[in-house]
Parts: structure tokens; C-alpha cells; sequence
């Protein structure tokens, strides 16, 4: 092989080239035997996945030389004329790369930040000795190179820009480490193992430091946000430090979905137009996935876009384009970011990272393609297992790029679709056709969007779809969407479920008609068949030991009512609540009423009017207190349980308890002569049991529930944390039928009894029609 | 009956119900009305709530009092007030880190104090027969609970081996236990939605009753 | 903004508040009692801050803008109106005030609940068809008995001593499930108590 | 409560935090790199959240109504973590996620939460104080105003994660549009009724797990490795206690 490697892109220059044509990397010392750089695909089919290269749909060739050869004898017209574009670009290169390299002969040193930088670079790129490769000084030149990079970076582009290329090469510089190592070793590893291999790479080998742990380096300085570079070079270390903690479905591209990332990359690069054409058509030699897809798709459907391509005219640098840029990468330009307050920014890489992370193959994998990572993903595609329904060329193939690319409202931009995540693809949207005469961006056809789907941000002027304009996609972009499109075709497409308005339309009905079953149920078991209700055989035991402690309350001691319930449940908690109320209305106790929950202070006074009508001897303004709402939860009731009075200053009507007749004897909770607490919830009740009980001494604590309370309080009971008992309507009725009163609730028995039994026959039913019929993919899907 | 204003609060409350069910026609305009009237009442009430049993009585009492603590309270919530403030709502940051640090104190508290030491104390507490029972059925019933209770702890089990950060398996004596514990954790939410459909169908039945009440109160059955 | 201050204030007020469980010292209760007493009052300033937001932040700007939503938050914005002027006059303890909870809220409340009875009946048809294995089959079988035991439908087992010691021992399982569910959940909260007292979650800080 | 528990208790939360700061450290985690187990509601909401990018639509975040001051609101605050999280995953999306508590503490949480995500990610263009709010003061209004609120939002996934209680139920009926709906909550009852209302019910502690799952920094995947220590030494302890009552040392 006579052309050299960049060891930067891994891509090939010419051997008399100094610096690599397309990302303007220095290139190491030229030697005629150098190996060829193995690609991890290449090694992942050699050792994990087995394919069959003559079967694969993706096939790769395990003689790169022979590839070569074989792309060579069948070059098109249109990749000549690349080729021949390339070489009088290259000429123009030349001339400017003597003039770079004078320049850097005459400089006498690096500023010290750049130093600074090389150094962290070094160490990034230091290897553990035993894993070290053999060709350790061709790795070190990227760095040099990079320096060499930022250097120059006023000759080439803007800042920027400069520092998107530098951001971008620690992960290719990683991938190409990696691919090094396995190059060197004989047991290959899968890409997976690459973030693990490369990790001690990245290791700067500090020790823990919370700040940077955690804080993953918040407290930046301007100085640092604007000479971007050294802060670049930390957040390198922390984005490959993060890699091996990322979990599953969110590892980074670079790792998983190399030729995607790059793609996504690339595009960054598309503004400046050499490198964009050059990245485009270079992409064509040098990606594996093209000559894979060479057997898949023929060279024609590559050219047109291509040819069409080629003549564009020259892409001025625009202003604001680069500001989207700047968005789409989540870089901030120094421009952007001088007016931040300090602190203000976040570190780039890991936002850009955190931020490109969900674009992984795992999740798609999780549902339509069944993978966990991209390797995976490939394995999924078995030898021999072409899809079983011929990839149509006309749904995958790129579409007219003529140079201005103006996406659709509705629709993604292209940066999107270039980055977008596999995951996301809705197959039988996907591979829609697009509709004759439609313009599409080149790649469009995999992230085709229905534009009803695509609402726009009220008052939001710059939607990401005008921010994708002026933006091309690469070649390299186009082909792996359309690997995806071949994946794609051979999975079977997710379950959508058409009549899914029908569907919602028949529910409303039907659930409307069930609506009418229940409310009749409930009329008719109150008014007609109200005497016709199963008795409980027994009265349960926490009912009547209930009914014994409430006999045994002392008269001298008030009694606390503290209400722990939501508005909703006031109807249950009053045929709950009411009989044992009215029991200790007539035994005259004194209530301290408190509220937890702030509506239950009038639904408490509410159940005592009510109360007075069956006992009209009480005399509630004599006996009972309110203590209005008690805030704070959970702490307040601790701070209850340690002080009463200390806690509970006022009353609610601003009355201080200490002097109140009823409360100024009750310094702690077991002064009282028991505490019943109100509630609808288990964790409330939870809290009282826990916070309180310990400390209540002899004064019995009582609960009054809701039915969705009593399964998890009844253990409490059973344990003698809880003294005594009474949960839902059921319990109400049966207290009633001790104290011998009608408080309601015996005209609702039948209903009660009916809804339930309806209740367990429609489970009942539902079930058994759900297991003859299919699976759904959950009904939030429809 | 008369026809004083408890009357009419009931036809308000009929009327409101009888609007509430009207949602089993489906999501309508109507609904909607009275859905906004609920979020306003209740916001209405629990911000009066808040003033007056909150703020009054802890923040502006003591004030008045001349208790100088209380300006420490005071600065906070002014402070938080700023939250309002696009322009200054970072001054805010203090009183909300010192909310979140409390809170999670008491969270940590409750954990640990509460339910960690209380909920193990209460599976040992399973093993002491009650007064008269048998010994040998506690210890049966407390084995069971801490099968039970163990099994259910091995389900959260996150660690896996295999396959990478969020993508591995169990291993085999996790996947027995927590095999076992799924079975417990389906039937404790299985009674718990029963007692929520009892609770819900108590609801049901309850308004039912009212709104039948209140038409033979008006028809004067 | 990331501010030093904020994050040493959470740290040591929450280290106090946890010392307090564990070191039962007069002079840590005497500076921690009023240390949860002012968070109280922080919590009812951030509720009405809340409430403030969503009436004149949300609900005014829907109100300002065309579409279906401008009713709905007018209607909010005026019952909220009414109902915070009628009990700044009256104030939460008068029995007319509370009447906004008895007679309007209960009603609607119980109502939505009312409602639940059907939704989540309706929604349990489905059940076997979103949770088709061993957990969603348990489940839906627990449902059942257990709708049934609620009912009294069962009541006659009282007389059977069998049925009614299996049932009585059905009722011990979800107390194992419970207490285990609440055990992780326990843990689940002391890791994010955890790493908020040590400064590594701070969700106050913009 | 008795000194020798409030020993103990003191002892848990000294070596909990000790072992989280230790698993976080870069050596142990290269050394002994987590492995979880696999959990599906959480690949479908990382795809979810991959959907709301692509498709344009939203995602929707509620946080329960605890409050700051009671011991639930930690689920609240994983919330919180995860609406972060998730607002970092789909800045590239032209809609933020909105967020909706019951709360007033989390309510400014949230919006705290947003704000930061719009400077992090640059996209401060796209921040409305208005995408987070409490839509009720109490648990019920909170549900009918998330009714309201996600309504013609481009909502089309949700995730709930805090401390809900019946209300859960009416909540869950205004999720059925939603493609994806991931819920959980550290309440038994919302449980259950999540579990029969919705696909990808995350169970008990599994909500806990969010952010970890959603890689949302080294501290969160510490804290599960350092649940699972503790989560044996609870068994033992259990066991242990059991064996001693048996034996009646106890």
C-alpha cells in the first residue's frame, strides 16, 4: 500500500504528504511496510461475529489490499472525477502547508498553555507498559500534531472551529489507540472492551476528588472559558473518564457507533468547504461500511447526489450557521461565552456527551432491533441473513442535494438526522418513500418525520429546523443510514396499532357504559335491594378491641383527633370515623382537634356538627379545641412526640395551649387519654406508628382508615404498635352495630357488596379475554 | 328541610358532583370548568390556609413578640420570595439549599431511625408468640415473613454480572430469591389495589347516595 | 449558580438536623427545634411562592394568549381570587370559609375518586394484556380474591376454620412483600439523602 | 428509641456515606466497573427520550406532591435528578420537557433544574420558567391540573417519579396518549395503581435507580453498589436477629 495513514482520521494521504489533507494532521514518518490500520468493524467480524464475508449484507473484506484493488478496477465516473477534484486541491494544499511549516520552524516555543496542553496530552496518551504497542511514537505524533494544529489555528479557521477539531480527536485518537492495540494483540477484543482497554489511557492516575467527581469542574474562570484549549483538554479526560461509567445505551458514539459519530462529526467540519467535499468524496475510499454496502447498493444510486455535488459553489463562512453549530455540538464559542457569569457554563465535553449519549444503538436495539450495542447490533445480522425483503434502492438511496439545503418544516434537520438516535427511528415511517417532486436533504428518507408530529415551540423564534440550514450531510452519513435502513428492513417493523382513534372512540363507550352499570349497581343497592347484604359471620378482633379502649379512656384526659386525610376520601372517613366519634361524644371526652392535612380542620368540625345531632348533649364549644393545621409533616410530628407544648403553641384561633382549659395539662403526647389518628394513607399512618408510639407510655394510639390503608396497617396492629383498628366502611358498619347506633353506612352495605363483586367479575372477565387475545405493547403505546 | 343557605351549599355540592360524573362521557368543556374551579378554590383555600396557620403564627407572632430568632426565618423567606424574580432568583438559592438540606436530613433520618432499624426490629418481633399462641407456628409465621421479606429485598438487587454497566443478569441464587420475592411483591400490590378499588368504590357508592338523597329531597320523597 | 454558600448551608443544616437522631444532647435539640421549625415556615413560603407562580405566572400568561386554555385559567384565576378574599376576610377557622372545603371541595374530590372506581376497573380489563407473566398473573389473581374478600362475599368462611386460617395467612404475605418494598425504598432514600449532604446532588443550585 | 439504636443508626449512615464516596472514586470504579442488572421500563424510556428528539414532541416529568420537609420527598428529589438528566438528553430538541409537581419546594426545584439545563446546554432560548408548575395545591387538584397542563403540550412521553398517592389513578388517565409512560413512586398504594394503570412500572427501590440508569454521574451508580452492601447486611441482620429471638437471647 503506497498511501499513508493519518493517524488523526485514519485516513489516507498521499506518501510524499507531510500533513494530512483532510484534518490537516501532522503524518508520522513515512515507511514502506507500514501496516495497514485495522478497522475495529474488520476485527469484530474476524473474531466476534463470525460473518460469512460473501453473505453479509454488510460485508467486509478480511484482505484490505484486495478492497483496495477491487474499488480501484471499478471506479465510476463519478469518483474519478473526485479524485482528479482532489488532486488540484491538493496541489493548492501543498503550497500552504510549505508556508505552515516555515512558520513553525521559525517558532521558537509553545505559549505555556499550549505546553501545559501537550503535556496533559502526553499523559493522556501514555500507555500502561504492558499494553503498550509497538507503535507508540506514530501515536504520539497526533498530539504533535494537534499542537501543531492549534498553532496554526490562525492561518486556518476560526477559533471555533479550532477547537471542534480539537474536541473531536481525543475520541478518534482513542479509537485509533485501540485499534493499534488490537492490531498488536493476537486475541482481538470487540469494540465493547474498547472504552475498557483504552481506559488506563485516559487516566490521569489522580486520586478521588469529590469536586471533580462530582462537580465534574463547575467553578471554570473566564480566563479558562476563553482560552478554551486547556479547559478543552480537561474535559477530555473527563469524557473518557466517563466513558467506562456510562451505562448501557448511553456510551459514547465514538465507542459504539464509530462510523455515525464520525459522520456527525464531519458535519461540523462541512462549513469549511474544502473539507467537506474532501471528507465526502475521501469517504468513499477509505469507509469500511461503503465497501460493505458496495454489494448492497449499487454505485449508481451514490453517484447522482454526488455529481450534483461536486459543481457546488464555494460555501461562504456564515455567522449564524456557526452559531447553530456551535449549538448542535453544544461547544460555546468564546464569543458566547464571554458574557456568562463565571460558573455559569458547564464543562463542554461531558454536556456534549451527556448530550449525545441518548443517539446510541443500544436503544434501538431494546425494541425494533433487538441489540445492546452496536457490535451486537451487527451480530444480530447473521451470515446468510440478508433481509428477507430486498432493500428497495429507491427508499434508501440519497436524495437531490442541490446545494441549499432547505428543510421542511416539521421535519428534522439534517444535523439531526445525521446525529439522530437509532432508537428513535419509527421503522414503517422510516422507510417511507418520499413523496414524488419532494426536495429532500440527502439522508432525509431515514429520519422522515410526518409533520403533524412535529409541534413548534410557542415563542420560540430559532427552531433547530432553520438551525439546520446551510448544513450538508456527508457520504459517510448517507451510508451508514443506509446500513441502518438495512437493518432496518430486516426487523420486523414495531407494532403501531392503526385503529388507535377507533379504538379510543369504542373505550370512551364502552367505558361510559360501564359507568352506567356501576352507578345503577350503586342506586339500586341503596334504594331497593338495600336489605338484602351478607352479615359478617364475626366481628373482626381490631374492631372490638377498638370499641374496649374507647370505654376505657379517661374523662379527665382530652383525647387527640389528629386528621391526616385528603378531601376525597371525606365521604369513606366519615362512615369510617363517625361511630367511634360519636362514642366518644358520648362518653364526653374533650377533643383537641389538629389538622395535618390543611382541609381536615373543617372536615374534623364538620364530623363533630354532625356528631351533635345523634348526641345533642355534647357541647362542642366547651369541649372541644382546634389546633388548626399543624405543618411540617413527618418532622412536625416528631417534634410532637418529643414536646407537645413545645410544638403546639396556638391554637387556631391564636389562643396559646398552655392556657387553654382543655390542653394546658398536656405537656407531652401520653398526657392525652389517647391519640386517634385520622388517615386515608398507609405511610401516614407509618409515620405516627414510628414517630410517636414509642414514646406514648400507656395512652393507646387508635387508628381510623381508609380501606386502601388497612393490609399494610393491620401488621402494626397485630404487633400492639396499633391498639386498635377501624378501616373502611366495613369496619364503620360493624362499630356502629357494637355501639348500637345508625350513623349510615347499613344503606350502603348492599352496594358495597355489588360494586365489589362487579368489580372482581369485570378483573375477572378482562383477564381471561386478555389472555386470548395478543400482547399489546402497553396501552400508553396506543 | 329548609330553604336556608345549607340548601344551597348542597345544590352547589349536587351540582358539582353531578358535573364531575359527567366525565364518564368523556373529557368535555364542561368538566373542564369545574376542574378549574377546583384548582382555584383549592388554591385559593390553601394559600389562606398557609397565611394564616403558617406564616402568622410561626413567622409573624414571634415577631411581633420581639423574638430576634425569628429574623433569621424572616431574611429566609424573603429570600425566597425572590424566587419569583427572573432577575433575582439565584438570591433564593440559600433558603432552598438549607429546605433540601433539611429535608434530606429527615429523610435519612426517617430512613435509617425509622424504618431500617424499625422494620428489622419488627421481622425479629414476628418470632415472639403472642400471649397463649404456640411458639412453633410464630416461628413458623416469622420464617415465613422473613422469606418473605428477604426474598423481596433480593428482587431490588442491582448488581448483575455479564454484559455491560445497565445491561447485566443476575446471578442464579439472586434469581431464585428474586424470583420469589416478585411473587410477594405482586400479591402485596395486588391487595393493595383491591383496598384502593374498595376505597374508590366506598367513593362511588357514597356520592351515588348523596346525589340520590338530594333528588328525593327536592322531589320531597 | 453555583454558589458556596448554598451548598454549605445545606450541608451543615442537614448535618445538624441529623445529629439530632443520633445524639440525644440538649444543646443540639435546644438549636435544632428551631431549626425545623423555621424549615416549616420555608416550605409554606415556598407553597405560597408555588401558588403565587401558578396563578399569575401560568395561568395569567394563558390568560393573555388565544386558545381554548384562556377560560379554563380565567376561571382559575377568579375562583382563586374569590376564595383567597373571602378568607383573608373570614379566615380559615370561620364556618363559612370552611365551607369551601365541605361543600365544594369534598364533593369534587370524592367525586374524582368516585370516578377512579370505574377508570381503574376499566383499566384492570387490560391488565393481563400490559403484564402478560408470572408477576402480572399473581397480581391479577390477588385482585381478585382480595375484591372479593372485601366485599364480605366471603364472610361465610368465618364458620370454616380451614378457610379462615388460609386467609387469615393470605393476609400475612403482603406484609412480608411491604416491609421489603419499604425497606428498599428506606435505602433508596438514605443514598439520596446521602449525596446531598455530601454536596453531590444539589438540586438548589441554578 | 435506645442509645444502642441510635448507635447503630449512626454507624449505617457514617458507612453508607463512606462506601458511596469510595465507589465514586475513578480507581475503584476502573478496578471493579458496575455491572446492573438489566431493567426494561428504563430502556424504554431511554428510548422515549430518543423518540421525543427525533419526533418532536415533549417529554413530561412529574414529581409528586411530597413536601421538602416530610421523608418521602427524596423520590421527589430523583425526580428532580432525572427531569435534569433528561433535559440534558433532549436539548437537541426543540421542545424541553415540562414538569409538573404537586409541591411548592419542588416546584422551585424544578424550575432551578430547567434553568440549569438551558445554560449547560446552551439553550436558554428555549427556557419558560412556565415548563415547570404546580398545577394543584392539593393532591387531587394537582392531578386534574396535570390533565389540563399536558394537554395539547406535544406531550408524548411522561415520566412520574415522586411521592403520589390515590391521585395516582386520575393521573394515569391522562397519560393514555402518551407513547411511553414510566412511572414510579416510593408509595405502596401509587404502586399498585401504577402497576395496573401503566406498562413500565418501576417497582420499590427500582425509582431509585433512575438517574444511575440514565448515567447521570458517578455518585448515582456508587449509591446502587453501596445499596446492594447494604441491602445484605440487612438480610444478615434480619437472619441474625431472628436466630438470637429464637434462641431467646433477645
Amino acid at each position: 500500500m503506497e498511501n499513508r495513514l493519518c493517524p488523526i482520521c485514519s485516513r489516507q494521504n498521499n506518501p510524499q504528504d507531510t500533513h494530512c489533507w483532510f484534518c490537516n494532521a501532522e503524518l508520522p514518518p513515512y515507511t514502506p511496510g507500514e501496516d495497514q490500520p485495522t478497522d475495529w468493524l474488520e476485527e469484530l467480524k474476524n473474531t466476534d461475529l463470525n460473518l460469512e464475508v460473501s453473505s453479509s449484507p454488510i460485508e467486509n473484506n478480511q484482505d484490505q489490499n484486495r478492497s483496495e484493488k477491487e474499488s480501484e478496477e471499478f471506479t465510476p465516473n463519478w469518483l474519478q472525477k473526485i479524485r482528479s477534484r482532489e488532486a488540484s486541491d491538493r496541489e493548492e494544499k501543498k503550497a500552504n502547508e510549505e508556508r505552515y511549516w516555515a512558520e513553525k520552524r521559525s517558532k521558537e516555543g509553545l505559549p505555556d498553555w499550549l505546553r501545559s496542553l501537550n503535556e496533559d496530552a502526553n499523559e493522556l496518551n501514555s500507555i500502561p507498559e504492558e499494553t503498550k504497542p509497538d507503535v507508540e511514537p506514530e501515536k504520539e505524533q497526533p498530539i504533535e500534531s494537534l499542537k501543531s494544529d492549534e498553532g496554526g489555528n490562525s492561518i486556518k479557521a476560526d477559533d471555533w472551529l479550532d477547537s471542534l477539531k480539537t474536541w473531536q480527536e481525543p475520541a478518534e485518537e482513542k479509537t485509533e489507540i485501540s485499534s493499534s492495540q488490537t492490531e498488536n494483540t493476537p486475541v482481538a477484543s470487540s469494540p465493547e472492551e474498547v472504552p475498557e482497554d483504552s481506559q488506563p489511557l485516559s487516566e490521569p492516575g489522580e486520586d478521588f476528588d469529590l469536586n471533580k467527581i462530582f462537580l465534574l469542574s463547575e467553578e471554570k474562570s473566564n480566563q479558562e472559558l476563553s482560552s478554551n484549549l486547556p479547559v478543552e483538554e480537561e474535559k477530555k479526560d473527563e469524557l473518557i473518564e466517563d466513558q467506562t461509567i456510562l451505562p448501557e445505551g448511553f456510551n459514547p458514539l465514538d465507542q459504539l457507533f464509530e462510523p455515525i459519530e464520525d459522520a456527525a462529526k464531519s458535519d461540523v467540519v462541512t462549513t469549511e468547504k474544502e473539507i467537506a467535499d474532501i471528507e465526502s468524496s475521501k469517504t468513499l475510499d477509505s469507509s469500511p461500511f461503503l465497501k460493505n454496502l458496495d454489494d448492497v447498493l449499487p454505485f449508481d444510486e451514490f453517484d447522482q447526489p454526488l455529481e450534483q455535488k461536486e459543481p457546488e459553489p464555494k460555501v461562504e463562512f456564515e455567522p449564524e450557521p456557526n452559531a447553530n453549530l456551535r449549538e448542535i455540538s453544544s461547544e460555546p464559542s468564546p464569543e458566547e461565552i464571554t458574557p456568562l457569569p463565571v460558573g455559569e457554563v458547564k464543562p463542554f465535553a461531558v454536556d456534549m456527551e451527556k448530550v449525545a449519549s441518548p443517539f446510541t444503538p443500544e436503544e434501538t436495539i431494546t425494541e425494533p432491533f433487538k441489540l445492546d450495542d452496536l457490535p451486537e447490533w451487527l451480530a444480530d445480522i447473521k451470515p446468510g441473513e440478508k433481509p428477507s425483503t430486498p432493500v428497495k434502492p429507491k427508499v434508501r438511496r440519497p436524495v437531490v442535494d442541490d446545494g441549499t439545503p432547505m428543510p421542511e418544516k416539521g421535519k428534522l434537520p439534517v444535523w439531526l438526522d445525521a446525529r439522530r438516535p437509532v432508537e428513535a427511528v419509527d421503522l414503517p415511517i422510516a422507510i417511507e418513500r418520499p413523496k414524488p417532486g419532494e426536495i429532500a436533504v440527502e439522508g432525509e428518507e431515514v429520519s422522515k418525520i410526518p409533520s403533524e408530529s412535529a409541534i413548534v415551540a410557542p415563542a420560540i423564534t430559532g427552531t433547530p429546523s432553520e438551525l439546520g440550514e446551510g448544513l450538508r450531510v456527508s457520504n459517510r452519513q448517507k451510508t451508514n443510514a443506509a446500513l441502518l435502513s438495512v437493518i432496518a428492513t430486516s426487523v420486523e417493523p414495531v407494532e403501531v396499532s392503526a385503529g388507535a382513534t377507533v379504538k379510543i372512540g369504542n373505550q370512551s363507550v364502552w367505558r361510559s357504559l360501564l359507568a352506567v352499570v356501576f352507578l345503577l349497581i350503586a342506586v339500586l343497592g341503596g334504594t331497593i335491594l338495600k336489605d338484602y347484604y351478607l352479615q359478617p359471620e364475626l366481628f373482626p378482633e381490631e374492631v372490638v378491641h377498638t370499641f374496649t379502649l374507647v370505654n376505657t379512656i379517661p374523662l379527665d384526659k382530652p383525647v387527640l383527633i389528629a386528621g391526616d386525610f385528603e378531601a376525597g376520601f371525606a365521604g369513606e372517613i366519615r362512615l369510617t370515623f363517625q361511630p367511634v366519634l360519636e362514642h366518644m361524644m358520648r362518653r364526653d371526652l374533650n377533643f383537641a382537634l389538629m389538622a395535618i392535612n390543611p382541609v381536615d380542620s373543617a372536615l374534623l368540625e364538620n364530623q363533630i356538627t354532625n356528631g351533635m345531632t345523634a348526641v345533642p348533649s355534647f357541647d362542642s364549644a366547651s369541649k372541644v379545641v382546634d389546633l388548626g393545621y399543624f405543618p411540617g409533616g413527618a418532622i412536625a410530628i416528631q417534634n410532637m412526640g418529643n414536646s407537645f407544648s413545645n410544638a403546639v403553641r396556638l391554637t387556631a384561633d391564636l389562643v396559646d395551649t398552655s392556657t387553654h382549659e382543655i390542653t394546658k395539662n398536656v405537656h407531652l403526647l401520653s398526657d392525652f387519654g389517647a391519640i386517634v389518628v385520622v388517615t386515608d394513607k398507609s405511610e401516614n399512618a407509618r409515620v405516627w406508628i414510628e414517630q410517636i408510639q414509642p414514646g406514648l407510655g400507656e395512652t393507646p394510639l387508635l387508628l381510623v382508615t381508609s380501606a386502601q390503608a388497612s393490609p399494610l396497617i393491620i401488621p402494626y396492629y397485630k404487633s400492639g404498635q396499633v391498639d386498635g383498628l377501624v378501616s373502611g366502611m366495613p369496619g364503620g358498619m360493624i362499630y356502629q352495630k357494637i355501639l348500637g347506633s345508625n350513623t349510615g353506612g347499613f344503606e350502603s352495605a348492599t352496594s358495597m357488596q355489588l360494586t365489589l363483586g362487579l368489580m372482581a367479575s369485570l378483573v375477572l372477565i378482562g383477564g381471561f379475554v386478555s389472555l386470548v387475545l395478543p400482547k399489546t405493547g402497553g396501552g400508553k403505546r396506543q | 328541610m329548609t330553604f336556608g343557605p345549607d340548601f344551597i351549599w348542597i345544590i352547589v355540592s349536587f351540582i358539582l358532583t353531578i358535573l364531575v360524573f359527567s366525565y364518564f362521557l368523556g373529557d368535555h368543556a364542561i368538566f373542564r370548568f369545574v376542574m378549574a374551579l377546583f384548582i382555584g378554590v383549592s388554591a385559593g383555600y390553601i394559600a389562606v390556609v398557609l397565611i394564616f396557620q403558617v406564616i402568622v403564627p410561626r413567622l409573624v407572632v414571634p415577631l411581633l413578640s420581639g423574638s430576634q430568632l425569628a429574623l433569621i426565618p424572616l431574611l429566609l423567606s424573603g429570600l425566597l420570595l425572590l424566587k419569583l424574580s427572573s432577575k433575582f432568583s439565584r438570591f433564593g438559592n440559600i433558603p432552598m439549599a438549607y429546605l433540601v438540606g433539611v429535608g434530606a436530613a429527615v429523610a435519612v433520618g426517617g430512613a435509617v431511625m425509622g424504618t431500617i432499624i424499625g422494620q428489622v426490629k419488627g421481622s425479629w418481633n414476628e418470632f415472639f408468640p403472642s400471649t397463649g399462641g404456640s411458639p412453633f407456628l410464630a416461628y413458623l409465621e416469622g420464617g415465613f415473613l422473613l422469606i418473605g421479606t428477604l426474598a423481596t429485598l433480593a428482587y431490588f438487587h442491582f448488581n448483575g454480572k455479564k454484559g455491560n454497566t445497565t445491561g447485566g443478569k443476575r446471578n442464579m441464587m439472586m434469581s431464585i430469591f428474586a424470583w420469589i420475592g416478585r411473587i410477594f411483591i405482586s400479591i402485596t400490590l395486588g391487595v393493595v389495589f383491591a383496598s384502593v378499588l374498595t376505597a374508590a368504590a366506598t367513593a362511588l357508592i357514597e356520592r351515588t347516595d348523596f346525589v340520590v338523597r338530594t333528588i328525593q329531597l327536592f322531589t320531597g320523597r | 449558580m453555583k454558589s458556596p454558600i448554598a451548598l454549605a448551608v445545606a450541608v451543615i443544616s442537614g448535618l445538624i438536623v441529623l445529629l439530632g437522631y443520633f445524639i440525644p444532647s440538649p444543646m443540639l435539640a435546644d438549636i435544632r427545634t428551631p431549626m425545623l421549625d423555621w424549615a416549616v415556615i420555608l416550605s409554606g413560603v415556598a407553597g405560597l411562592v408555588a401558588i403565587i407562580h401558578l396563578v399569575f405566572g401560568v395561568h395569567s400568561d394563558r390568560v393573555k394568549k388565544e386558545g381554548a386554555r384562556q377560560w379554563f385559567s380565567l376561571v382559575v384565576i377568579l375562583c382563586f381570587l374569590l376564595t383567597l378574599v373571602a378568607g383573608l376576610f373570614l379566615e380559615p377557622t370561620s364556618p363559612i370559609f370552611q365551607k369551601v372545603v365541605t361543600y365544594i371541595q369534598t364533593p369534587i374530590e370524592s367525586s374524582l375518586l368516585a370516578i377512579l372506581a370505574v377508570t381503574l376497573s376499566f383499566s384492570s380489563l387490560k391488565l393481563l394484556q400490559r403484564q402478560r407473566n408470572w408477576m402480572g398473573i399473581v397480581f391479577f389473581v390477588t385482585v381478585i380474591l382480595f375484591l372479593v374478600i372485601n366485599s364480605g362475599l366471603l364472610s361465610f368462611t368465618d364458620r370454616i376454620p380451614i378457610l379462615r386460617d388460609f386467609l387469615s395467612g393470605l393476609q400475612l404475605i403482603p406484609t412480608a412483600g411491604a416491609r421489603g418494598i419499604v425497606l428498599g425504598v428506606a435505602l433508596g432514600s438514605l443514598a439520596t439523602g446521602i449525596r446531598i449532604l455530601i454536596g453531590a446532588e444539589r438540586p438548589y443550585e441554578n | 428509641m435506645s442509645s444502642a439504636e441510635q448507635i447503630i443508626g449512626f454507624s449505617i449512615v457514617v458507612f453508607f456515606t463512606i462506601l458511596v464516596i469510595i465507589f465514586s472514586t475513578k480507581a475503584v470504579r476502573n478496578r471493579y466497573p458496575p455491572i446492573f442488572r438489566k431493567i426494561e421500563p428504563f430502556n424504554r424510556l431511554k428510548r422515549a427520550i430518543g423518540m421525543a428528539v427525533e419526533d418532536g414532541s415533549r417529554l413530561h416529568i412529574s414529581l409528586g406532591n411530597a413536601q421538602l420537609t416530610d421523608p418521602a420527598n427524596t423520590s421527589g428529589l430523583v425526580g428532580l435528578s432525572a427531569l435534569h438528566r433528561i433535559g440534558q438528553l433532549t436539548s437537541t430538541s426543540d421542545l424541553p420537557p415540562i414538569c409538573t409537581t404537586g409541591s411548592g419546594g419542588l416546584l422551585v426545584l424544578s424550575q432551578d433544574t430547567l434553568k440549569t439545563i438551558s445554560i449547560e446546554t446552551n439553550t436558554r432560548a428555549f427556557f419558560d420558567a412556565n415548563h415547570a408548575a404546580m398545577t394543584g395545591a392539593t393532591p387531587f387538584s394537582y392531578a386534574a391540573g396535570i390533565m389540563e397542563f399536558i394537554d395539547n403540550s406535544g406531550v408524548n412521553g411522561n415520566v412520574l417519579i415522586g411521592n403520589f398517592g390515590t391521585e395516582a389513578g386520575l393521573i394515569c388517565e391522562s397519560l393514555n396518549k402518551a407513547r411511553v409512560s414510566v412511572t414510579g413512586s416510593d408509595s405502596i398504594t401509587a404502586q399498585a395503581i401504577f402497576y395496573a394503570a401503566t406498562q413500565d412500572t418501576l417497582i420499590g427501590e427500582e425509582l431509585y435507580a433512575l438517574p444511575a440508569y440514565l448515567a447521570a454521574g458517578p455518585g448515582y451508580l456508587a449509591s446502587l453498589r453501596v445499596e446492594d452492601i447494604f441491602r445484605m447486611v440487612i438480610g444478615g441482620g434480619m437472619i441474625a436477629g431472628a436466630i438470637l429471638k429464637i434462641v431467646g437471647l433477645i
